[in-house]
């Protein structure tokens, strides 16, 4: 039976490349940057993030860090993406990264590269790979010459949101001839929607009963893209209606157990790259309202001083702390390759105990800024805003605690294995 | 109570109940504030104070006021009355919030005959508006150091104020501001001396300040959800005449005790009504849960978001029941005065759940933001959440009501 | 529509019983007798609480407090009882007065006194009133000759405990020709049950479908009484076991709507009662906690002055007056004879938000006391156990909450109700 | 690791095994203790210190230990192997914990050549018990202000201690104590100076005293279960030699943080598996959940408490990779030493929240007690709940391990 190594697979060089982030990330993006760039609507060249410094990302190989090298990729691991992750974190990075990282991770979970579709069709539509003369949308993504993005709930499902396997996808995608699908359906708070040149789509495939996962090019006839008035304005996101959005047959970049695999690892890298980033996030939450503390005098002493302000900060850095070795675990599951119901477990696991240790943090940072803290002048509303975003973000904590309570109190073994557990003595050697 | 009192209080109340019906101003197009700490835009404003013109015109606003100063004579049945059907009618607030409930009270225990001929009635109607600056920048918690100035003229018929107010709701339409400031002479006596407690506290007074006045600079200041409506003042030598003096110089510190009293609600014949606007609150959470879903089923219908539900709705009962208790003193007997001082802690912590649970309920749902066409109730729930914080710190933060709290009324040793 | 009044029906004097209560007790019960009470199994009667001040008590009419002058009792209003036992819960007395209170309410309920049976029968058994000659069971109990209680749960529903209403009784009544009813089933956790002259007990009435209240005096034949080991020192409780124990007929004290309403009552004012006690509870711990950390010093001052000690009180006394504010609410409704459902919520809200902060203040109660509040000789133990006794009596806070939520969110009425509630700005006037 | 390396540890691992399940005791007749602060009876201590004997005796307990001092050689890899069997195993606790885990590092760090000869094989076999004496009555949380005070005699032979130390776990049946007391020379220097923190720490000294010295009175303790297991001891003029001293005078501050360094599980190359043992506890309560039934159906299927399971596994989870994590230090970087000096207080609260879930989970379940028939496991919940503030208070509170964490990890200006 695999197992997380006890090293987490981490190596000297993923030390390297993280304070490389650290320091490319505090020059270039401090969270001063992430203010101005929201403030002004984005970057000067028009988009909503700092696209050149997105375009030095993909210089540093960071986009496909995690896909495999005979893929364009680095070949590197899930811990590692999760390290960089969690520098973007720390300053609330305005980046579409974690959007393209999954979209390329799902193209490169497609074992069967199709072939591209005839280089005449009016649309760019390359959605497979292996096409020397042209460069795959997997080499375009990780070139930066692609903006992709991933579609993952639906307004259909009220507060759960997340839409990914045959069960709770609604939209649709049918077949017309033998080299057109039609798109019908709705996603909502789709990362960058606004931004991408590329979304993928999980669909219905009608008639089928299974799965598919669409390439959609951006714009596309047919495909309405609204942008959504978030609540974290470090993130855009975008309503779309596909209103019968006719598609070539080699748009569909998966289906059936390749698309339900697609799914399942996106959902479980998904949630692991979100715990990640949000640790970091947690971590500059945590450091902005220690600072805060040690600065600001009252009563003649460093606030930080008075335990009602010191336990809760402490309490935050426990979470913190907590919420990080979970994230690293998810991270090493899926490096170790250990089984697929364990990887999802941990990372279901990190993402909620990331997410609530973070809204809890973000809203401890405002009260202990007092006054201060109350003021859009004062850094800690973005996090309170992106907390609230990302506890939402592929799932609520209700959901993945429901899906966590099934996978670990249900079925006839688990039950039974349950009911033999030895009693005796409760032992707690401390 | 009287046969007959009972019977002008029915009349009162029907009589009420039927101008509300007619008057009650229908919902405007533009957005309006959540709580006075929200008054951005001129419409709102206009909007909130002809409403409490037509209140005040009408005859129903300053029962806690002697006629002779422009109210209607102290009743508290009647003051109870409006407010509970107010509750009932869910009318936009009253905005002149600072006045009514905070500068009136004070100045009527403490103001001169002028003063209280002078303020009283503009402040009923919103004709003048109050604001209130007691805290500075680096003096939000320990009030007692603050450092603005005021300084006697040389003929001693004016003072001069220069200091740095902040969070001051309501600033930028304020004719009036209630004022804490230091006269108390400093560079006299030692250091340590100047740094006593007692001294800290004697050298503050309380001041009406005219906010037309020369060298006053108001900035608005923007709150985390975006909206404006609170501000720092800055005063550069800033004149007031000596009447602007409420109560005796070096009483400052007494008499902003007392208004922060009635800040935190002591005293409040219409308590009960209060209470029921907890429930209310609740009430509104609950209808959310009964109209958004989680997968086609409603979210009232679910197990584990009904226990939260009803664990906060027994919160509001008992504040609610706290509320009406406060005034029956046979009950509260073990620490009298514990009641009043803890309902702004109790109240805002509340809040603060309520909406922190209506935007956990919301799930995906919650993602999207005020002005989104699908934000459901147009988002009002996540930005209640984020203001939910100018209440747990605004007017004392929830640390420092705790240590009046065990301070004053457990008698424990002070933490500073 | 019946409401609370503003006052809640306090009158002068219920301060002075409150007052006198509080001095009686202080002299003749401090914590430091209900010590000596659980250290030496009882007092020097042979009883297991201080069987002289229980006589004392009903000399002072205070058994019977609220039973109609009518019958017996001094026709006070349920806040009056409650001031009484919140004084009693403050010093956690060891006394069947609940018990009996609730016994005598029980049978003050049954409109129909019914008349005594024949004086020769072998054991006394009189259950109703209106016999002239012999005093009533009622008589009795408010005279301080008979110890009576309640049986309030059963074994059979698990965690539930509570079984008042027909759904939830097993334990059953046949009768057998016309003046005998034959009892099986097993009660527990009744309070006093060992020491009782007389228990009422809940049963369905078999091949009647309906459920009845029946008198069953003790020791008797076919009743087995085993002591439990309860967790609280100061109750004792035992486990009755009816193995056909056979009882004339004119001990069913009330069937079929009589016996719903009783068990109605008795739920309402038994929440409320117990509430009532925890509140009082809730005072001593919180005196408790608060004098040690105005007394005990550690680094050079009263660990009060602490944040980390202070605040945890403040929440604790925050707690103990919301909580006494729902108790004293719901003794008011039901002198006010508001809606039987409003008492009833009222109650069941009282209840469980005087025994959760109970259960939180114990336990802080011990944490704040440090080492010494681990220790046996440290009295704060006695509240621990009297939390955790406390909040599984009569139904715990899951049981009422599901039944608060029932009665809150379902049923057409209610839902209509709740979808219509206005939007508008949440508006909060502080 | 080389090739023979693994297959050397397979092997370990495998006869480790088997030994294990023929030896494992039965479960006695009388109640075992739930941990170590629980050990009363004779016959409780007995069976455990047999166990732990027969442990070292197979070879299976010491890898921290050179073997010249009577230990297996250091091993780290056999060590986490001998831990994680016998979690699996379930074996009993070994007794002597204050000795192997907190005097046993300690001698092999600060002691002499003579200390670890004459101290460590009889500690690792359990023939010596060992227990600690470092909290007092009056100053439990403020270690540094203790009073015990070892004074040297006049020929410089030996030392004199008077004193009292509390809460000391086993001192009933330990032959030796780690004992903090005061050596500096007091009524030198000026009042103020002898209170100055620097004077307070320099004043201390770590002693390894002998429980059987003349003037020593040990007197049990009950605790809040009735249980017993610790004790307050008295020293009156007790004498020691002057070897008993650890490290050198005045240096005793130094040598107790790192004491409780090992307490709080710094370095612990077991630590994933001490994590594994927080998931077993949490399974034991998902198995209550799964055999107890509210109304004819078992809690484990209903919807709140699966919310509330849920969450205290997820704990767990992080707490056992935390565990893992803190040996890997390119994990640890944002700050190194957190990992080891949060444990204390997060083990020990997830503890509380486990036996408080417990008891909320069995509802009318949870009044009984020990000793009764229909108690559900024996009423081992409530009893741990009970227990589990021995472990939030024991050692330093929570309150005090967030003042640590505050001001060491993050710092945080003082709270003192």
């Amino acid at each position: 039976m695999t197992q997380i190594p006890d090293d987490f697979g981490f190596q000297a060089d993923h030390g390297t490349l993280r304070q490389m982030a650290r320091r490319l990330l505090a020059e270039r993006a401090p969270l001063s940057r992430t203010r101005e760039l929201c403030e002004r609507g984005g970057d000067d060249e028009g988009h909503a993030f700092d696209s050149g410094l997105y375009q030095d990302m993909v210089g540093l190989c960071w986009v496909g860090l995690d896909i495999d090298a005979a893929r364009g990729g680095m070949g590197m691991g899930a811990l590692t993406l999760s390290l960089l992750l969690e520098q973007m974190g720390r300053v609330l990075l305005p980046s579409p990264f974690l959007a393209c990282s999954l979209a390329a991770r799902a193209l490169a979970t497609v074992t069967e590269p199709r072939t591209a579709i005839d280089d005449d069709d009016e649309e760019e539509d390359e959605s497979g790979e292996g096409d020397d003369s042209e460069p795959s949308t997997l080499d375009r993504i990780i070139g930066g010459d692609c903006i992709a993005t991933v579609a993952l709930s639906e307004p259909g499902r009220g507060a759960a949101g997340l839409a990914l396997d045959y069960a709770h996808v609604q939209t649709s995608a049918a077949v017309d001839g033998d080299d057109t699908l039609v798109l019908r359906g709705e996603k909502n708070h789709v990362m960058w929607g606004t931004e991408a040149d590329l979304v993928l789509v999980p669909a219905r495939l009608r008639d089928e009963q299974r799965l598919g996962w669409i390439a959609v090019p951006l714009p596309c006839e047919g495909v309405e893209v609204s942008p959504e008035i978030g609540i974290d304005p470090t993130r855009r996101t975008a309503r779309l209606r596909f209103d019968g959005a006719r598609l070539p047959a080699t748009a569909l970049v998966a289906d059936a157990d390749d698309a339900e695999r697609i799914s399942r690892e996106l959902l479980a890298r998904g949630l692991t790259m979100v715990a990640a980033e949000v640790c970091g996030a947690l971590e500059g939450v945590l450091e902005l309202t220690a600072t805060y503390a040690k600065e600001r005098l009252q009563f003649g002493k460093p606030i930080g001083a008075f335990q009602a302000v010191k336990h809760p900060i402490v309490d935050v850095m426990v979470d913190v702390e907590l919420a990080r070795s979970l994230a690293y675990a998810a991270a090493a599951a899926i490096d170790a390759g250990v089984d697929d119901d364990e990887q999802l477990q941990l990372a279901r696991m990190a993402k909620v105990k990331a997410c609530e240790a973070y809204h809890h943090a973000a809203g401890r940072g405002v009260q202990l800024h007092g006054g201060f803290g109350f003021t859009y002048d004062c850094d800690v509303h973005f996090h309170v805003k992106r907390a609230l975003f990302a506890r939402a973000t592929l799932g609520d904590a209700t959901l993945h605690r429901r899906a966590l309570a099934a996978a670990l109190f249900d079925g006839d073994t688990r039950r039974a294995a349950l009911a033999v557990v030895e009693r005796g003595g409760l032992t707690l050697s401390m | 109570m009287t046969q007959d009192r009972t019977e002008a209080l029915r009349e009162f109340r029907a009589e009420l109940r039927a101008w509300l019906a007619d008057n009650r101003p229908e919902a405007p197009s533009f957005r309006l504030p959540q709580s006075f700490l929200e008054v951005e835009s001129d419409a709102q404003f206009e909007f909130l104070r002809d409403w409490q013109r037509r209140v005040y015109d009408a005859g129903y606003l300053g029962f806690d006021v002697p006629e002779k100063y422009g109210g209607q004579g102290v009743d508290n049945d009647k003051k109870r009355i409006t407010v509970q059907e107010m509750v009932r009618a869910r009318t936009p607030f009253l905005v002149n919030v600072i006045g009514l409930h905070w500068a009136g009270p004070t100045i009527l225990m403490y103001g001169s005959e002028a003063q209280k001929q002078r303020m009283l009635a503009p402040l009923l109607r919103g004709d003048e508006i109050w604001c209130q600056g007691f805290s500075e920048p680096e003096h939000g918690s320990d009030l007692a150091s603050l450092q603005t100035r005021a300084r006697p003229s040389a003929d001693g018929e004016r003072y001069h104020v220069s200091g740095h107010k902040v969070w001051t709701t309501l600033a930028h339409v304020a004719k009036w501001m209630i004022l804490l400031a230091r006269t108390g002479s400093e560079g006299q006596g030692s250091p340590a001396a100047e740094k006593s407690s007692a001294a800290k506290y004697a050298g503050l007074s309380y001041f009406l300040f005219p906010m037309d006045a020369e060298g006053v600079t108001i900035q608005p200041l923007v709150k985390m959800t975006g909206e404006g409506g609170f501000n720092q003042v800055i005063f550069d030598e800033a004149p007031m005449p000596k009447d602007a003096l409420l109560g005796k110089e070096g009483q400052g510190w007494q008499v902003a005790m007392t208004t922060l009293a009635f800040e935190r609600g002591a005293a409040d014949p219409a308590a009960r009504e209060r209470g029921a606007q907890l429930v209310a609150l609740f009430e509104r959470l609950a209808s959310l849960a009964a109209r958004i879903e989680r997968d086609g089923a409603a979210v009232i219908d679910d197990a584990v978001a009904r226990e939260k539900l009803v664990a906060l709705r027994i919160e509001a009962e008992a504040l609610r029941w706290s509320g009406v208790r406060a005034a029956v003193p046979g009950l509260c007997s073990e620490r009298p005065m514990v009641l009043p001082l803890m309902s702004k802690l109790t109240i805002s912590e509340f809040n603060q759940r309520v909406t922190d649970l209506a935007v956990e309920l919301l799930g995906a749902e919650a993602q999207l933001w005020l002005e989104d066409a699908h934000a459901i109730d147009a988002a009002e729930w996540p930005r209640a959440y984020l203001n939910s914080y100018g209440f747990t710190i605004g007017g004392g933060t929830s640390e420092i009501q705790r240590n009046i709290l065990g301070e004053r009324v457990l008698g424990l040793a002070k933490s500073k």
